[in-house]
This record gives C-alpha cells, structure tokens and sequence, in this order.
C-alpha cells in the first residue's frame, strides 16, 4: 500500500508473467490446441453435432468434477463418487414406478447419505478421506448391486426425455450442468461457505481458532459431493435408457480428479478453479474423442492421455520460490 | 529446565496404535477359527498365505512411498507390466527373466520419481499418469492383451512354484524382503531421511537431508518391488497373464493404511502393512468360507469391513492421544 | 578478542535476491568474521530472513556473489551449506514434528553399530546427554511434537550447534525461550566464539543483542544501511538507522511502547470473561482467571506452565476435564472457538505458522476470516465491505504487503503477525487473548502492536496478555497472574507487578525442575 | 421401492434354452475315464462341490451361469455347494480356487476369468485329485491330466458366424466397425480374431475401419458409437462383441437421429434385450453364446464318475437369432 512507493521499483520481466499466465490458463491453452488439432485432422470435427456429442459425454465427468473440486480443496479426496452414481442409477431404478421426478429425488437423497457417512467418517471421526471414502467405493457400489444386480431398461418417458431432449438445441443435461457450475462457481467466490472451504483446505487449525464450524463444513462438502454424484448418474442413466448400477461410473474418480487436477487446484487444498476444473475436464474428454476419432489402439490412447495428463499438470503446477 | 518423560500408559497406548492391525488380524483369525471347520487348516492358512504375498511386497513398497508423503497408484501396472516381461524375458533364461521386468520397472520409476522430485508436481497425479502409460506399454508389447508369453523356463518357474515346508517361494523372498525394509526403515539414515521428508518436507530439506534423491530412491523401490512381485506371479502363474493388477493400488494403499500408516506421511512401519495385507487376506478367506454370499454381498462386507478397521484404528489412536 | 584483519568465513558481496513483486535484498554485503558475534537488525521484512536463506543455500542469490573462505561459493542445498559448515537455526522452528525427540537430534549423523546399521541404544544415551547439556531433561524417545514450542526451539539449537560448525546462523533463537534458557543460550554462544566459530545472531531484542553481539549490520529495505562495532553504537541510533528514521525523532518518541499510567479497569465492573477452575489432566490444574472491562492482564510463568493451554482452553479450543467459562455471567456453551468467538472472545494463537495463518490464501482473505459472518448477508459475502475493512486495519496496523492480494505467506513474519491482528480486532472482540503478540516483531511494529493493546484497553476491552518478555509483562499489563505447573501461584496488583515479584512468585517453592511427566505417572 | 413393471416377454420356461452338445459325445477327439485320470470315484450328492465364478453376477449371461449351476445342483440334491466370485480379479480367482481346495471340494467347476495362468491351481488340485470342469472358457492345459474337460462355445466360431451375417447383411461390400470387448481378454481376442479372418477370406468388399473398446458395457458402447458416427458417417455396420455394448449402440444411433436399421448391427450373446431388439429392428442378428452350464456340467460329472468315458471338451452348439426367429424365441433368449 503506502509502503509500496518506498520500495524500489522493480523490473517488469516476462518470463514470470508468461509463467504465471500458463499457470493460470494453462488448460484454455491446452483445450484450444486440441481443438485446433482436431479443426485440421479430424473429419466432420465442425460440426455442430460433435460438439454436442461431446458436451453430452462430459456432463457426468463435470458434475462430479464440481464436487470433487470442493473435496480436493478442503484437503481431502472422494473416491466414492463412482459408486455413488451407481447407487443412483439403482434407486432410480427402484423407484420408477412412482414417476421420474420422485425416482431422482430419492437417488439424489441416497448419494447425500452416502456423502454424509463418508464426510462423517472425515470430519467426525477423523479418518484420513482417502480411506474413508475409498471403503464407500467398496461398500456402496456393492449396496447398488445388491439393489439392482443387473442393468435395467426403462420406458419413462419423463426420465428418456431427460436423457435426450433439447432446449433451443442445447441438451437439457448441458444446461443442467451449465447451471451447476455457475452455482459452484457462486458459491466458491461469493459466499461465506465457500471462503469457509478453501480456509479449512489452507490450515485447519487456523480455521478451527478463528472460529469456522469446520466439521459442520467438512461434513457439508461431502454431502454435496454425493449429491452431484448422484444427480450425475441419474443424468447418465437417463442419457443410457437403462439403469445400469454395475458398470456406471466406474473408475470416474480418477477422471474427476484428473480433470480437478489438470485444472490447476492442488491436490494440496485451499484454493479451488472452477471454471478451470470444467475446462480440465473438457481436455480430457477432446482428448479421448480425438483418440478415438482417430482409432487408435487402446495401448496407445493410455499412452498418449499419460502424457497429456502430465504436461497439463506440469503447466499449471506450482512453481516453488528458487 | 523442561523435564518431560512418558508415562507407561502413554507408550503402551502407542504400541496399542502401531499394531492395531494385528490385533484385528489375530481376533479374526480366532473368531473364523471357531466359526469355520476349515478355516484353521493348514492349507487355508497357506493359500492366505501365498496369495497375500505379492501384495505384500507391492504393499512394502507403498510402505515406503507413504512415509515419505507421497502416493503410488501406478503399481497395479508396472505389476501386470512386470509379469509379461518377465514371461517374455524367460524365453532367454532366468537372468532376462528377472532383469527385463525389473529394469523397466525401474525406469518407470526413475522417471516418475524424477518428475515428482524435480517438478513438485502431485505424486498423485504423476503416478496416475504412470498407471495408464505402463498399462498402454504393457497392452503394446501383448498386441493389446491378446498374447500371453508362457513361462517355458523351469528355473525361472521355480521361483514361483517351488515350495519349502508347504510354502513357495515367494513367501520367503517376501519375508526377507520385509526385514530388510524395517532395518532399512528404522536402522538407516535412508529410512531416517524417509521419515523426515514425510514429517516434513520442508524442514527435512533445511536439516539437510537429500530431499530430492530420498524421493527418487523411494519411487524406484516401490516400481522396482512392484516389478519383481510381478515376475514373480508370473513365474507361478507360468505365463504373463495381462488382465492383472486392475484396483491392485487401492488394495496396496488399503493395506498400508490400515497397518497405520499415516497417508500425510512421517508415520509408519512395515510390520503393520504386512499385518494390514494379510487382514485383507483373511476377510477375503472368511467371506469365500461362508461360500454362498452373491458377488454384490461380498462386496458390502469388504467395504463395511474396511471401514470397520479403519475407524477402530482411529479411535484406537484417539484414545492414545488422549492419556 | 576479534581481529578485524581475519579473512571472513563467510562473505556476500553485493548478494540481490527479488521475489515477485518484491526486491528483499538489494547488493548487500556483509562479512562474517571467526570469533565474532554479528548482529543483523533490521524491521519486518527487511530481508534478515532471506539473506540468511541465501547463505544457506535455500535461495539462490539473483546478482552478486558469496564467498566461503575467500573462495566462490555456490550453494545449491541446505546440505552443501552445511557440509561447508554453515550451520542455521531458522526463525520458525524447523524439525521434523512426528519423529523422535533424539532422531529429530542426530538426524544425518545417527551413532552406527554393525554394519553401519543405526545403534539405537546409543542414540538415545547420546541425544538425552546432548539435551541435558542445553537443560532439556526429557524421554527422547517421544515425538517431537509433544514438547512445547521452546523445548523444540532448545532441540534445534541443540541440532545446529553439535555440527562441526564453522558458521552459526541463528534467526530470532529466542524468540520462544525463557529467560533462563536464554541464559544457557548465551552461554553456548560465548562458547562457539571462543572457538574461533562465527556467530550470526538476528533478534529484535536489543537488549539481547548488546549482551553477546560485537559487530552489528542494519539492514533497511534489503539494504545495507550500516556495518560497525555495536560496543560504540547508540541504542536510538541503531533503532534509527533500522527504521529510517531521524535520530531526534526517535529521541522523542522515546523507546517507551505501553503508556506509562494504568488503565482505569473499572474496578466494580463485571469480569468480561471469568474462567472458573478450568482443569485438564496433566496440563491445567483449576485455574481461575479473569478479565474486566479496559483491563490487561498478564500471564506469567515458565515455559509449559500452561499459560498457552489457558488461553486455547478459554475459547474452547481443548477439550477440558472440568472448569467452566463465563460471558458477561453466563456460562459459554458448547465449549467450542465459533461460540467463545461470538461471545466475543478471540485468541491470537502462539504458534503463527501451524495456527495463524492460511498461507494458501491472500492478506485480504486471512483478515477477513474469522470476520466473515458479520460480512455477509444470508451467506453471501460483500467484497466492498471487506475490502473497505481490510484496508483500514493494514493502514492501522502498517501491514507491509504488495498488495492486499499477496499470498499472506510470503510477508515477512512480523507482518504475518499483524496480518492475524488484523483478523482478531476485525471481529470486534469484548476479549482479546494475545499468546506472544510481539514475537518476532521489529522494535517499530512492536511499539505499534503495544500501543494498539493499550488504545484497545482504553477503548474498553479486555485483554489477557501472554508474553515471555518480563518487560512487556510489567510494562503492559494492569495485574499478573503467575502460573506454575497448570496453576496460578500468585496475583501481582498495582505496584508489585515488576519483574522481580514475577521472578520471585515463579521461584517460590519451587524447585529446580518443572516436572509435569512426575505429575502424570500417578 | 416400486419400480416400472417389467417388460412383457414370455417367462423361460426351465427348459428353454437348454444347453445342447454340438458333437455327440465320444465321437471325436481323445476321450477321458475315472481309471486314466486317476481319481477315486465319489458320490456327487454327499460330496462338496465348488464353483468359481469370474465375473459379478452383474450381467445376464454371469447371473444365468451361476444361477444354471446352483439349481441344477439344487436340482441333483448337492447340499454342499461352495460357490465364490473373483470380481473380475484374476488373482482372486486363483486363491478362490486355492482355497476352496484347501476347504476339500471334490469337484471343482470353474469360469475362468482367463485361459492361461491356471498353474497352481492345477498343480494342487492334481495333487489331491480333484476333478475340475472349466465352464465357457478354456484353459490352456491337458485335459485329462491338468483338468478334466471343458464345456463351452467356440468363441473364434462364433466370431466366424457373426462375420457371415455380416457379410449377409451388407451383401459383401461396406465398412464396418467393431466394439471390442475388454482388452486383453481371451473372449475378446478370439472373437474379434475370428471376425477378422472370416471377412478378409470370405468378402475383401468388406473393410474394417474401425476398432475401439467399448469393454462389453452398454454405457461405453453408446459413447464409442457416438463418435464413431459423427466422424464416420459412410459406417454400414457395427459387429458388437457383445449384446450390452450393441444395445449401447443402438441408442447412441436413436439418439442421432438415425432410423432402425439403417446401419446393421451384429452382436454375440443372445441376451433378451438383444433379440427384441432383433424383433424392432435395430439389430441385425445375435450368436447365442449359451450360459446354462448346469445340467450339462452335472451331467458330463456323473458320467465320469459311473466310470464312462467322457471327452475332452464338449462344445455346445450355439444358435442364431434374426428376424425370422427373434420373436418365437423371446423365450428362450436369457
Ligand atoms: N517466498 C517469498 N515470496 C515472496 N516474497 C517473499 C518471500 N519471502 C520473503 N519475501 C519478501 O521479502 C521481504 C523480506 O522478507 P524476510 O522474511 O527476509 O524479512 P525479515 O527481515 O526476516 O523480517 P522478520 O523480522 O519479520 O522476520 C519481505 O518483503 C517479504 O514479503
Ligand atoms: N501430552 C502431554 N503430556 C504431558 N505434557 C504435555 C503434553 N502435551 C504438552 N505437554 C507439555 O505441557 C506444557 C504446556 O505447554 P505450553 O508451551 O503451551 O505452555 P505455556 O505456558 O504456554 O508456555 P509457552 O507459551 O512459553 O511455550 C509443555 O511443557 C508441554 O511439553
Ligand atoms: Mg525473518
Ligand atoms: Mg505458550
């Protein structure tokens, strides 16, 4: 402030800046050269279908991604999400019969149960997240098959029109996701809860001396981590026509944290990039989409994901003060 | 002057946390003992036995990893990479059979211990990266899983099959190994340097311990171990089976936390991982002796029994704080 | 003594280190010489703590060049610094929290047995022999992080010195030691120097300084505003040489930081806050405190008397055995920080590092922390009123920062600290509980921060003030409590509140060693 | 809970579908008896038995399978029937195997999850003599010696017949697709092996453009064929190397718009959600890939034991379904 014009004035380099910059847009980055990519070597890539296609694809990954994002900032991680979807998909299943909108509101109820066990676990008991959430991978996606031991095909027509309607040619599940993220993004940048969250991520015994309702906190990121799990795998069971407990959402937690990740928040919590952790997630699905456009054979697909994975995070990584 | 000493409460409440898990272990063994007729046989507790050993020696490997703060989950594949080089390796004698998978795997974990240690990136990122590439490596070199090599030489298939006093092989190479980690661990300055950079990183650097090289050395343990139980299972298996090691990672984290392991790092050993390994093992044999559970069901049990364990634990060393 | 013709151990010759946003030092030189005590001063934030960071080979310098025995030095690593013989103590206690007392001790250079194997047994015989030299009795076998903050502080000194050392660096020692240890620390220092070894002390303590120190170097703004003989030097002029400011300025502001005259705690108001018979086992053995209205009161006592628990014990931070906590007559409920914050009471904590401050976050952020409720409307946080907040406490407080978007860890520890000042006095507390407030503040910010604490007594609120600098105690607080063992052994009032009557209440029955592990073995 | 009613499809009835033995047995191929595979003869009814499946009972061909087995077994009076799951986790499966020899099964029936690999297994059960009977995949080993016999399809067959309907379907000439299996699965090799080979011998007018993993998961299925056909839109045919990931297919082409039909899609399994698909029209035909072991295994079991000889594997023969008999066969279909 005042004291600043007594410093001596200092040089503007810009190697810094150019640093600084990729750190922080380092994924637009990343997304806009896939794109161009694609532009130039992939057939059909302009039309409008694919890029609904791929919006449809990545709107679990999103939603999950979101929630994910406020875990990871709080220091923590939920390697439950997955089963949490499949959960989902089951009492979906379950609960059809009374029409599609009771059907999603129990499922969603069951993932904020299971996301509050698991942030019970966290916040109350004090089990380390990976753990804790990692027996709710087991143990939930179990729950779901015992439920619904096998993949279900429904006629609602509420819950297909879900799945496969449009709004002015936007699927409905896009807009759905669209607002989910705007409301994270809100809520990370405007509300007391999210500063809470990335507080308690920073130093949770200072946030805990100046009086933050940590567990309470804790607690509440988690639950909704399960809720948009679960309102992930009712979209993806609504988008599949059929409920399908056993394989839905299988190993999304690593997609999810890879695109939270790609996005530039640390897995060290205390900051979280929303729009970011949508664009991380955008890079990995181009990326799959380009791998599979262009045929590749599964061997190489995980070898070049590998290391597209790696670059995006080494940009946007921290540099340590040298 | 400050004068502090412990009390003997408080050091056996720390005891009481450090082997948690073998308490658990032993009270199921006694409980599945008197439920089961066949659980407390000689050949049960050797198939328990055998069959925990490769995870174990993955899981000494994580053991390291884990104190040291970081995280492996490339593990599950450099174990399938492991296998199917050495079943290729073996075509060409025991000595390829054995230095093929563990110099890849221990590229693999150069590299990755390079990047974590000279970027700062998250280990848990870098080894995520690591497990889809080495299972893309893996699938290449088996045109994309279709080619199983067979272990053809019989030297090289003895050290998976051969047994001693009703135990194979790997089961004494994976004891050893387990000594020669906890002198590592608790009798050397590297395992010194591993419990202070896990404690604190930035401090372990400032008292100068080798930040960098610890962490390099660490990464190439835990691929190098990974490897060689991969070689090893091959050798029993006789081929290099490439549908392996998928969720192999979580299991191995599973272990290690659940020996009481801190996942923050700067706390642990390998009696509890070892303990934790073969706690996974037992729950598994008891749900296969009840033998008619449905496959969802027996994954409801798993996971309520690892949380069980995991909050047990929990208290366990709650209470230790407390006294 | 020293021989100024000695070719410098260590020497940095026109060293400029810049982070983002900041040059912190400047073409600084300095020479450190065998056999000497070297001071280096200078405010928060002049770079005392980077130049040593340069010399240790944790920064690397961006222009000019450091010398190790008249010869080229780069250091890359803590480590090639050390194995040169350049050993540091740093300003924030840096060990190793969940290791072992003794391998936290002996890391690196561990006794060996057969092959080359750690002798454990040996270790320990060596490290509690090593300890009890520095008058640290303790079983060496438990974790670090069970000692109190200046027994660690005592471990690492311990540390750095039984290297081979050629160089000493020791940022802020005493920051959390008591009297008496620092005593004992002067005592090595004096020692290291008859060795011929070169001692580099930084301190804000003054009085410290012209006790062991014989050159000193002021840094300003990273820097160098002067280098000589402390012996010759005149306490105003050093402070206004370190703040830039005119001698007879400062001559008449005067060293004096709390106002001489008492406060007028109105002696038949109500207690703001009263902690009736609050007892924990082990740690606080039913202690009753009380603070009214316009009234500071200090704590005194040793190290691990239970001065810190007190405090953290009165905004439910620990969980207690037994004891209660009144507002305004009414029992806290819930024993938890957000309740004892709304009441109005707030703890500044001691341990900045691991309680303060959110380092992920930015000044603005850390201020506006605890405060957030109250700026907020339905869980909606408004930036103009944070903003406007935030820029009143670091005009008030004189926060030195970039901007009040800076990472929060990357200021310099004494405006961290006002940083978190910040944050208290933003909830607009009826108590404040201060544990330490001016460790590791420069003279200028400390004479701030205290005659902040006396605006903010005249003001009306109460104050529990926590401080191992006697000085402060005295010249702070209204009424003293002095605590030993987690127990209040005596009340000071109105003129016995001098530093002797502390001593003397803290001596009294009281025999050479504060047992606390004795009390436990019940 | 109330969930929508089920679908209207005749009940199978216990015969339906019933597995049926391709070459009669004992005409073809070496032969095995009680006496050359050195067991002891036992009575099946008071005997443990065990089953080891590989894979959940998530889909409907794992859930007929192990289902088939437990009632048959039911059915035969077998009281102690000891059945585990590997979840898919080779390593499982092998200590599974291991330890329900340790608990003294006497005969053991495995799914494996994968034909190679079986060493200990075989050499324990060897040891104690326990008979072992691989249901639906093989493996790589001795019949007679290492393992008893082996009942099941022939994958690289089956992948054979699909390409013929392929062929038939697109008259020889077009561009076709292939949703792969999970990799590195024999099941997948084979199938996708016998395709291949079908097609480049029998229709160079066909041209494969096209492989991805679509897992054999109908959520995967529907992803791939979405790209799949946004960047290939000239595609004629899709071969699904199983019924989940082609009905994947099937909505990923009803959610672009495209009619039933338009492009042909053949399948392997024989699901009932795959023949009605047959019978809207979206699929072109299914091979049956027949997953009701029971009767076959218990029944190939007891011969051993009664002393006659038995093959050493015995192949079921697999049906087609297509328009013509998807919806008389409703029924039958799992
Ligand atoms: N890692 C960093 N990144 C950015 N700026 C930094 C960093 N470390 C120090 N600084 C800045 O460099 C300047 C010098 O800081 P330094 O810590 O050396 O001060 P100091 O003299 O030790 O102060 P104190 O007495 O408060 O410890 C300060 O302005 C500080 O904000
Ligand atoms: N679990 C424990 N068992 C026994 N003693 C303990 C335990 N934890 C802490 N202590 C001791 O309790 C004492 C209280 O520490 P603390 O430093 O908070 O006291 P203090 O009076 O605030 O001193 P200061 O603020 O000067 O450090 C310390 O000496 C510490 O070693
Ligand atoms: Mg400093
Ligand atoms: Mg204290």
């Amino acid at each position: 402030m005042t004291e600043l014009t007594s410093k001596p004035a200092f040089r503007t380099d810009l190697k810094p800046r150019i640093f600084a910059w990729v750190q922080d847009y380092g994924v637009y980055a990343a997304v806009l050269a896939l794109l161009l990519f694609n532009v130039l070597f992939t057939p059909h890539f302009l039309d409008a279908s694919n890029f609904r296609t791929q919006f449809v694809q990545v709107t679990p990954i999103v939603i999950v991604s979101l929630g994910m994002a406020l875990v990871i900032g709080t220091q923590g991680i939920d390697l439950s999400v997955g089963s949490v979807m499949a959960l989902a998909a089951a009492l979906v299943a379950l609960y059809l019969g009374y029409g599609a909108l009771p059907a999603l509101i129990v499922a969603v109820i069951g993932g904020a149960v299971v996301g509050a066990a698991g942030g019970a676990l966290v916040a109350y008991v004090g089990v380390q997240p990976i753990v804790a959430t990692l027996a709710l991978l087991v143990g939930v996606r179990g729950i779901a098959n015992v439920l619904v031991p096998q993949l279900v095909e429904f006629r609602n027509p509420d819950l297909i029109a879900l799945g496969s309607s449009s709004v002015t040619g936007i699927p409905v599940i896009v807009l759905i996701a669209a607002a989910l993220t705007l409301i994270v993004l809100f809520v990370v940048r405007r509300t007391t809860f999210g500063r809470q969250v990335v507080a308690i991520g920073g130093n949770r015994s200072a946030s805990e001396l100046s009086g933050l309702p940590v567990k309470r906190v804790l607690l509440i990121v988690y639950v909704i981590s399960g809720l948009l799990a679960a309102l992930a795998g009712v979209l993806a069971t609504a988008r599949l026509q059929a409920s399908d407990p056993t394989s839905l959402g299988l190993f999304i937690e690593l997609s999810a944290i890879t695109a939270v990740v790609v996005g530039g928040t640390p897995l060290t919590g205390g900051r979280i990039r929303v729009l970011s952790t949508v664009m991380g997630a955008l890079l990995m699905q181009l990326l799959a989409a380009t791998l599979i456009k262009h045929n590749l054979p599964q061997s190489w697909t995980q070898m070049v994901q590998a290391v597209i994975i790696l670059a995006a995070v080494y940009a946007t990584r921290e540099r340590a003060n040298r | 002057m400050i004068s502090v000493a412990s009390s003997r409460r408080e050091q056996a409440s720390r005891v009481l946390q450090q082997h948690g898990a073998l308490m658990v272990l032993a009270l199921l063994v006694i409980v599945g003992s008197l439920a089961f007729d066949s659980f407390a046989t000689a050949g049960n507790a050797a198939s328990v036995v055998v069959s925990s050993s490769f995870l174990a020696i993955i899981a000494i490997g994580m053991t390291f990893v884990i104190i040291s703060g970081g995280i492996d989950l490339s593990v599950g594949s450099l174990f399938v990479l492991g296998g199917v080089l050495a079943a290729y390796g073996s075509q060409y004698g025991l000595l390829m059979a054995l230095a093929l998978p563990l110099g890849a795997c221990g590229v693999v974990g150069l590299l990755q211990g390079l990047v974590i240690a000279r970027t700062g990136m998250a280990p848990f990122i870098v080894t995520l990266a690591g497990l889809l590439g080495v299972r893309g490596l893996m699938l290449a070199i088996s045109q994309e899983g279709a080619t199983t090599y067979l272990v053809k030489n019989p030297a090289f298939a003895s050290l998976g099959q051969g047994e001693l006093l009703g135990l194979t092989y790997p089961v004494y190479i994976t004891a050893a190994l387990a000594l020669v980690a906890m002198v590592l661990l608790q009798r050397t300055g590297f395992g010194q340097n591993v419990y202070a950079i896990g404690g604190n990183e930035q401090a372990a650097a400032l008292m100068g311990v080798p930040v960098a090289r610890t962490k390099v050395t660490v990464y190439v343990m835990s691929a190098l171990l990974a490897g060689l139980a991969g070689a090893l299972n091959a050798a029993r298996l006789s081929s290099g089976v490439t549908i392996l090691g998928i969720g192999l990672e979580l299991d191995a984290i599973a272990a290690v936390v659940i020996g009481g392991t801190l996942l923050t790092g700067g706390a642990g050993g390998i009696t509890g991982t070892v303990a934790g390994v073969l706690l996974l093992g037992v729950i598994q044999s008891l749900i296969n002796q009840v033998g008619n559970l449905t496959s969802a069901f027996q994954q409801v049990v798993s996971g309520a029994f690892l949380a069980l364990v995991v909050v047990a634990q929990r208290l366990l060393s709650k209470a230790q704080r407390l006294s | 003594m020293r021989r100024t013709d000695l070719e410098a151990v260590l020497e940095a010759k026109g060293i400029s280190k810049r982070f983002p946003g900041v040059l912190a030092l400047d073409g600084v030189h300095l020479a450190l010489l065998p056999g000497e005590v070297h001071a280096l001063v200078g405010e928060n934030g002049a770079g005392k703590s980077t130049l040593i960071k340069v010399f240790t080979g944790v920064y690397h310098p961006d222009g000019g060049e450091l010398r190790h025995l008249g010869a080229p030095a780069a250091f890359g690593t803590p480590l090639d610094a050390q194995r040169a013989g350049i050993s540091t103590i740093y300003q924030e206690v840096n060990l190793v929290p969940m290791m072992s007392v003794a391998r936290n001790l002996l890391l690196g250079r561990e006794p060996r047995g057969r092959f080359g194997v750690i002798d454990a047994t040996r270790m320990y015989a060596e490290a509690a022999r090593i300890l009890s030299g520095y008058g640290v009795e303790t079983d060496v076998r438990r974790p670090l992080r069970t000692l109190g903050i200046g027994a660690q502080q005592m471990v690492a000194l311990a540390r750095a010195v039984a290297v081979d050392a050629r160089v000493v660096i020791m940022d802020e020692p005493t920051s959390s030691l008591e009297p008496r240890e620092v005593e004992t620390l002067f005592g090595v220092i004096r020692r290291l120097r008859d060795e011929g070894i070169a001692v580099m002390y930084v301190s804000h303590r003054l009085d410290e300084l012209y006790q062991v120190c014989d050159r000193v170097t002021v840094l300003r703004d990273g820097r160098v505003a002067h280098t000589g003989p402390l012996a010759g030097l005149d306490r105003l002029k050093l402070i206004s040489l370190m703040l830039g400011r005119d001698l007879n300025e400062v001559k008449a502001g005067g060293l004096t930081r709390f106002s001489r005259d008492r406060h007028r705690a109105a002696d038949g108001q109500p207690p703001a806050v009263e902690a009736r018979g609050l007892t924990r086992r082990h740690v606080l053995d039913g202690i009753d405190v009380s603070v009214r209205p316009g009234e500071v009161v200090g704590l005194g006592g040793l190290l691990g008397a239970g001065r810190t628990e007190t405090a953290k014990a009165i905004v439910g931070a620990m969980p207690l055995d037994g004891g209660q906590v009144l507002v305004a007559g009414l029992p806290l409920r819930g024993g938890s920080t957000t309740a004892a914050i709304r009441a109005g009471i707030s703890l500044l904590p001691e341990d900045r590092k691991a309680e303060g401050i959110v380092p992920t976050l930015s000044v603005r952020e850390n201020i506006a922390l605890a405060a957030l409720p109250s700026l907020a409307r339905a869980g909606v946080v408004s930036d103009a009123k944070i903003d406007r907040m935030v820029e009143i406490f670091m005009r008030r407080l004189r926060i030195k920062a970039a901007s009040p978007n800076q990472l929060v860890s990357e200021l310099s520890g004494g405006n961290q600290q006002k940083v978190l000042l910040a944050r208290w006095l933003a909830v607009r507390p009826k108590v404040l509980l201060l544990d330490e407030p001016t460790r590791g503040i420069d003279v200028g910010a400390k004479a701030e921060v205290q005659a902040l604490i006396d605006e903010l007594a005249a003001e009306g609120l109460g104050v529990l003030l926590i401080s191992s600098d006697l000085e402060e105690l005295v010249e702070g607080a209204d009424r003293i409590l002095v605590l030993r063992e987690g127990a209040v052994v005596g009340e000071l009032t109105g003129d016995q509140v001098t530093e002797e009557r502390i001593m003397a209440t803290i001596a009294e029955q009281s025999d050479d060693m504060v047992t606390i592990a004795e009390r436990s073995d019940d | 809970a109330k969930s929508e009613e089920p679908q209207s499809a005749p009940a199978a009835t216990s015969t339906a579908g019933q597995q049926v033995v391709q070459s009669p047995s004992g005409s073809a191929g070496p032969t095995c008896t009680l006496d050359q595979f050195g067991g002891k003869k036992f009575d099946l009814k008071t005997a443990t038995v065990g089953f080891s499946q590989s894979e959940k009972e998530a889909n409907p061909f794992r859930i007929a399978e192990t289902k088939s087995i437990k009632d048959e077994a039911a059915k035969l009076g077998i009281a102690n029937l000891k059945v585990t799951n590997a979840q898919s986790q080779f390593s499982k499966q092998i200590t599974d195997v291991q330890q329900l020899i340790a608990q003294g099964v006497q005969l053991l029936v495995i799914a494996p999850l994968n034909s190679d690999g079986w060493e200990p297994v075989l050499q324990q059960a060897a040891a104690k003599k326990v008979p072992i009977i691989t249901v639906d995949r093989k493996i790589n080993a001795k019949a007679c010696s290492d393992y008893l016999t082996f009942i099941g399809s022939d994958f690289h067959e089956q992948g054979k017949r699909a390409a013929d309907r392929m062929i038939d379907a697109l008259s020889g000439k077009g561009k076709v697709a292939i949703l792969l299996g999970a990799p590195g699965n024999n099941v997948t090799t084979e199938r996708t092996n016998g395709f291949k080979e079908r097609i480049t011998e029998k229709a160079p007018g066909i041209q494969i453009s096209f492989e991805q993993t679509g897992e054999f998961a109908r959520e995967k299925g529907q992803q791939v064929t979405e790209q799949l056909i946004q960047s290939n839109p000239d595609i004629n045919g899709i071969y699904a190397e199983n019924d989940e990931m082609a009905l994947g297919a099937v909505t990923a082409l009803k959610g672009a718009g495209k009619e039933a039909g338009t492009i042909k899609i053949v399948s392997v399994d024989g699901t009932r959600s795959a023949v009605q698909g047959i019978a809207d029209g979206w699929l072109h035909s299914v091979i049956e890939s027949n997953p009701r072991f029971g009767p076959l295994a218990f029944e190939t079991a007891q011969k051993f034991l009664d002393g006659q000889s038995i093959p050493d594997k015995v192949i079921i023969s697999d049906r087609d379904y297509d328009t013509s008999n998807a919806k008389d066969s409703l029924g039958e279909a799992y």
